[in-house]
């Protein structure tokens, strides 16, 4: 199987799901000629035609418009925003739009757009190139989201996520374009040679609502997504506690099962993002572990989260959640 | 506290007419037969400023129809729009009167405006598609939606087809080609854009039609909408329909110093400024879009010039910020009384007949409201049932939706 | 002391905050001339000038953008977004521009923009009229967000959130703006005679960080906010249970100590909101009285909310919390 | 699945050149001397028509001046706005070179539109607002920004006044009136007719300018500006640099079949184009823009037309969609030596002169980048302290801020 990284296992669902749906449609900011700032759509264009794959006027708001108006007639748009941060000026559209017209339209009509966005921090992106979103799409009913965090679940995800007929929002954290990334700026490896990163070139697709168990263990739950998961198989690591470290993929819906069945072994739980904390997926993450594990629950569940402010540009790695953090908690989930 | 006192000199405009002023239009100068009809499948859009800085009309208000644009409808096409807007003007009275008993939450009319959905999409294709606001309800009756199924839906009862799941006057109607109705104004003039580029991605000739009021212009919506419609070249018909009013703003607010018909133009869009209250001039200004958007010429952007003669909806009382008589003074009439006086104008229609239509359609709505109220209606229910809440959400029910679904047949 | 309803209140703070300070000016979609689609500013342009009171276009982003800028120049706008529903075209500047101007300009700008929004359910308001969207702004730091619930807390909290030098998002219960409503809706009382209705006609505060303590009790902790709070008024008396309930008033910063210290007490902790489960602010109570009150919970916390589901029109009793939903909740946290 | 066989008809547009073309810019054939200028305090809007249809010029190919818009300079202004100009450019390219070696993360230059900030920033008063892009840092040098302090904020070291928590190029310059520089695009735009009717509430005279690129005009941020400063009648000087380049997507994206000069006009705002590589033609027009504001005229909307030089960034490659010379072949020149040869043919100036100004600023610059990498850098620090990441936040530090700060210490 061919070794991918993240950017051409994403580019290879692409280019299947073009192949195989002519109603496939690519567009987004500089994706079309150019292939995308971070060459995500590369070739798709010359492959494809600039009718399948194709750049927009800068503007949010209008892309995602103009993608729910082509999936209610029948498209299936895949667009990209360019980067997450940039998302807001279509919140509108996607969540008063998308994710309510099949609800509102009684089934009449749907809209199953996929908006890709590259998100999180540890490129040096300051405020508005590190954000991590994720959270202010989950508290709307109607979409699914969806947040990638290896070069294998990053194309199978996608696929399925073209598939789907709901909208869904998929996030790629940019950090693990080329490397899984485990937190320490001065030593980042590459895909090459990762087994998540053996990718195959045919069709192939993850359920969404499905986690990845990514290590196994019996004293704590660690649940993360996206470039968290590495940062977390290398804090669990350090802890030197055998955790079960579970890759959430979807959050919307997410995966119950795995969740209680895992905190229902370890007792323990720890949960990592790189937003902020307050109101975070994290808060619904823990709500919910409670809510549901209350009596198996040996010690708080623990969040560590980037913190309550905006997203810096030189201090990022004090801010974004490394190894030692986590290990730190996974310690305190220990004690009791 | 404050900043040293200097004058503030902020400047705000207001409604040209507040109550206790009389209104007056005197700005309206223009006449049918002003303007000529450039060729639809070969102007450039520049070739189209005429349009924009004037006014398309064919009825004069004696109600002859005359110049360049006037469609030459066979009388039986003029019948039929008359009575599709008799038909809704007599709907709209009667869900007024009903929501005010309590058997629907809210309406809102199209008074006044009856002209604007119906002759334009009767001057489409049927298999075209309509996005509208909550002022183009008659495109559905154009479209041949049953009355029942409509009144079903603003009562909120068993058989509303959106199961009472959004207000009143929100539609959807997928066989005729009407999408669903969203309340935030202005999202459905960009998205209709991507429903054009569709039917073009499938190489078909269908045309998108969309409108959006004068206020809801100022949404961003309204930019995207123009630019993408441009980029793409999208067989789009792009209606700003200046009411000149949104809620108690008037259009001043919407416009600044400038006017809406021109804005299309630096789009490169064909742009057009049209008499809303004339049948026959709606009617031809948008079969001319439509051949231009099928010819492959894109988009054209007309202001449909009209008044909101009603109140906003049925929780406004326009009498607190506008003169209550000022639409009877608007100069563009009443649609309805100026599509019948040509008729009777050209021989094909008489007050009888009128009356006739009149009393038809009244009992065809008394007919319609008495069997969908068998159906249920707000105040006494049967409601569709709660279960509908968890459904259509996704197009699977998702295993945190059916738990709250039992949680909540369990409580 | 006069009795008003929750409209003549945040009349009364806007009409004596034009009066102090000349830097504040109210704008916003009608009301202006008009007073507002809810009469909120009723009477205040024609008592301050329509320099002061305006009408705008119909264009959130413009209205959140043009407020930012005039914040940036030393004034302090006090803007309306007709229904919290229409915020989200104003996403965008709110979460990546006001939200973080002082932060970013490293102290030299700051833009103490008020937004004033009716949220909330239960007038047949189906999808886009009813919802309440306040746990999207908690997850972004440099906002404040406050929820008002009775005539006496909306005028001092308005009347703070305009002297607060950070933006700050408030939003008003339309349920709750001319009787506090207790879930029945074939039983809606006015605020006459309601104590939370005796009003002071002049200039008074509360402070923001604050919950209030609407009832006193020992068995259980009952925290929610807007028009929830006299909804879980009325369960609690119909659980028979004796409990704290603390109306939040502030969501960011929320009142730490008053929450910590009755869930000390009480061991058991219900929180209710209208908002959607799923990432409601909710989830964030939630995980915050776990991590601070772990070791004293005798039961899991309980989240009574709205469905995560769209806002419907003619189940929107089904859809709103209610009382007995809520006193259910309550029981259960009293068996273990 | 996917629709029938029909062939899509989807229309995408293209950059006039791509790699491996030759670039030519035909349709420019605007000359100085062209265009009247109409008297900035009294004349309409729609006076200005032929000012957003043409391009205000003043300097021709030979470095003469000419035509009603020369604005008749001292020369002492014009070698200050050429030292400017050539102060900007060799900090660029130093910043670039420090950015290669690691000590800054990301550069963003200006080369081929100095001009743009720099005149228009000294036709103004030194109290009016200025709201830029990272395109506009130029301005700061007019308003007498220290330049290691400009470094310092580029490098994130100790003394960077925004401590570190925005990228480089995000400059913020209170005393200068320089409004904090913010990455999303557009919506400086809209916040500046804010801050202008800000100034206006208090009675002051003065005037904000803002900027926004050809690519941003597409945001509906650039409506909202052009909508509520005509609406308000703000004292704001609205700039659309349409420099041919968003990144890799071509302007044509932006303006589809229309062009941006005259959007303004239907807004009510007087509307222009001007050669943005014209020094003189650019204070010309910002002069008579700040004067009718300063009349209570209201906006002025100008399309600056220009061509990005450069990268958009350090992180970019034009040479993969653009050809790589194109920026020779662009009809307005390097702005840089226009104004320099118009100097020398008015007997103001030499190249010896140039060469002395060109190594007085280098060593400017080498001497500022010197003394500013002793605060630190991005390479090797020191930074910002840690705990700045909570400070301003908020006003005053919130308890859950001053407890995550703890709990940072901590760990
Ligand atoms: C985004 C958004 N903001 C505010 C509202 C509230 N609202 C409903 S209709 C309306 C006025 C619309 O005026 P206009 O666009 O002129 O349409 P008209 O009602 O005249 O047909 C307003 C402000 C809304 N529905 N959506
Ligand atoms: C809202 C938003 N979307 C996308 C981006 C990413 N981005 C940064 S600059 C840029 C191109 C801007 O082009 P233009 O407006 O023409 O300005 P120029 O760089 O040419 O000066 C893009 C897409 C952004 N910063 N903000
Ligand atoms: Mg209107
Ligand atoms: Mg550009």
């Amino acid at each position: 199987m061919p070794n991918m990284n993240m950017i051409q296992a994403l580019n290879s669902a692409l280019d299947i799901m073009l192949d195989r749906d002519r109603d496939v449609i690519i567009f987004g900011e500089d994706v079309g000629y150019f292939g995308g700032v971070f060459r995500t759509t590369d070739g798709l264009q010359e492959r494809h035609g600039d009718h399948r794959v194709f750049d927009t006027p800068l503007s949010e708001g209008g892309i995602a418009a103009t993608a729910f108006g082509m999936g209610l007639n029948g498209l299936r748009p895949v667009v990209e925003i360019q980067f997450a941060d940039y998302i807001f000026p279509a919140y509108d559209q996607i969540v008063n739009e998308m994710a309510k017209i099949r609800h509102r339209s009684g089934g009449e009509f749907w809209s199953p757009v996929t908006l890709r966005t590259p998100a999180g921090g540890g490129i040096r992106g300051g405020h508005h190139h590190s954000q991590s979103p994720e959270s202010q799409f989950t508290h709307t009913p109607g979409l699914k989201v969806v947040y990638c965090s290896t070069p294998y679940n990053a194309k199978g995800l996608l696929i399925s996520s073209i598939e789907c007929n709901d909208p869904v929002i998929f996030f790629e954290p940019k950090r693990c374009y080329r490397g899984p990334f485990y937190g320490d700026p001065h030593k980042v490896p590459t895909w090459a040679d990762h087994p998540e990163a053996e990718v195959p070139e045919e069709h192939y697709s993850i359920q969404l609502g499905k986690a990845r168990l990514a290590t196994e263990g019996d004293s704590c739950t660690v649940i993360a997504w996206g470039a968290m998961v590495h940062v977390c198989e290398k804090a669990i690591e350090e802890s030197g506690v055998s955790c079960d470290l579970i890759d959430l993929q979807s959050l919307v819906p997410w995966d119950k099962d795995a969740i209680t069945k895992s905190v229902e072994k370890t007792g323990r739980c720890v949960i990592v993002h790189e937003a902020p904390k307050t109101s975070g997926f994290g808060a619904e993450m823990a709500a919910s572990v409670q809510e549901r594990c209350f009596y198996m629950l040996e010690s708080p569940i623990e969040r560590v989260t980037g913190w309550d402010t905006p997203f810096p540009h030189t201090t990022e790695w004090d801010y974004m959640p490394g190894p030692t953090r986590i290990a730190a908690a996974i310690h305190r989930t220990q004690e009791d | 506290m404050g900043s040293d006192m200097k004058e503030s000199k902020i400047e705000v405009p207001d409604a040209p007419f507040r109550p206790g002023e009389v209104s007056s239009f005197e700005s309206w100068t223009w006449e049918p037969g002003d303007l000529s009809k450039p060729e639809a499948t070969t102007c450039t859009y520049d070739e189209t400023a005429h349009l924009a800085n004037g006014l398309v009309r064919v009825l004069d208000d004696k109600g002859e129809a005359s110049g360049e644009w006037d469609p030459d409808l066979d009388p039986e096409v003029l019948r039929l729009g008359l009575e599709h807007m008799v038909r809704l003007r007599i709907f709209d009275d009667r869900m007024m009167k009903m929501q005010r008993t309590g058997l629907l939450s809210f309406y809102m009319r199209s008074l006044g405006e009856e002209a604007v959905a119906i002759a334009q999409t009767m001057a489409l294709n049927q298999d075209d598609w309509i996005f509208p606001t909550y002022r183009q309800p008659g495109a559905q009756f154009v479209r041949g939606r049953d009355m029942v199924s409509m009144i079903c839906h603003c009562i909120g009862n068993e058989e509303d087809n959106i199961k009472g799941r959004q207000m009143p006057v929100h539609y959807s109607y997928r066989d005729g080609r009407f999408i669903s109705i969203s309340s935030p104004v202005g999202t459905q003039f960009s998205q209709a854009v991507g429903v054009a580029l569709a039917s073009k991605h499938k190489g078909l000739d269908e045309v998108t039609i969309t409108w959006i009021g004068d206020g809801a212009s100022a949404e961003g919506d309204y930019h995207y909408a123009l630019n993408f419609a441009s980029v793409y070249n999208a067989p789009v018909i792009l209606n700003l329909v200046n009411n000149q009013w949104a809620i108690s703003t008037h259009a001043n607010f919407a416009t600044g110093k400038g006017n809406f018909a021109t804005r299309g133009l630096p789009y490169g869009l064909a742009s057009i400024r049209v008499d809303g209250n004339d049948f026959l001039a709606l009617y031809s200004v948008t079969k001319w879009a439509r051949e231009r958007a099928s010819a492959g010429l894109g988009a054209t952007h007309i202001e449909v010039l009209t008044y909101r003669a009603g109140a906003h909806s049925s929780s406004d009382d326009p009498s607190r910020y506008r003169p209550g008589d000022e639409h009877t003074k608007w100069p563009g009439g009443d649609p309805v009384l100026r599509l019948k006086d040509h008729l009777i104008k050209i021989g094909e229609w008489s007050d009888k007949r009128q009356d006739d239509l009149e009393s038809r359609m009244d009992s065809e709505v008394v007919d319609a409201y008495k069997e969908a109220v068998k159906y249920g209606d707000l105040a006494n229910g049967p409601y569709p049932s709660s279960d509908t809440i968890f459904t259509e959400v996704y197009e699977e029910i998702p295993w945190h939706l059916k738990e709250q679904h039992d949680q909540m047949m369990e409580e």
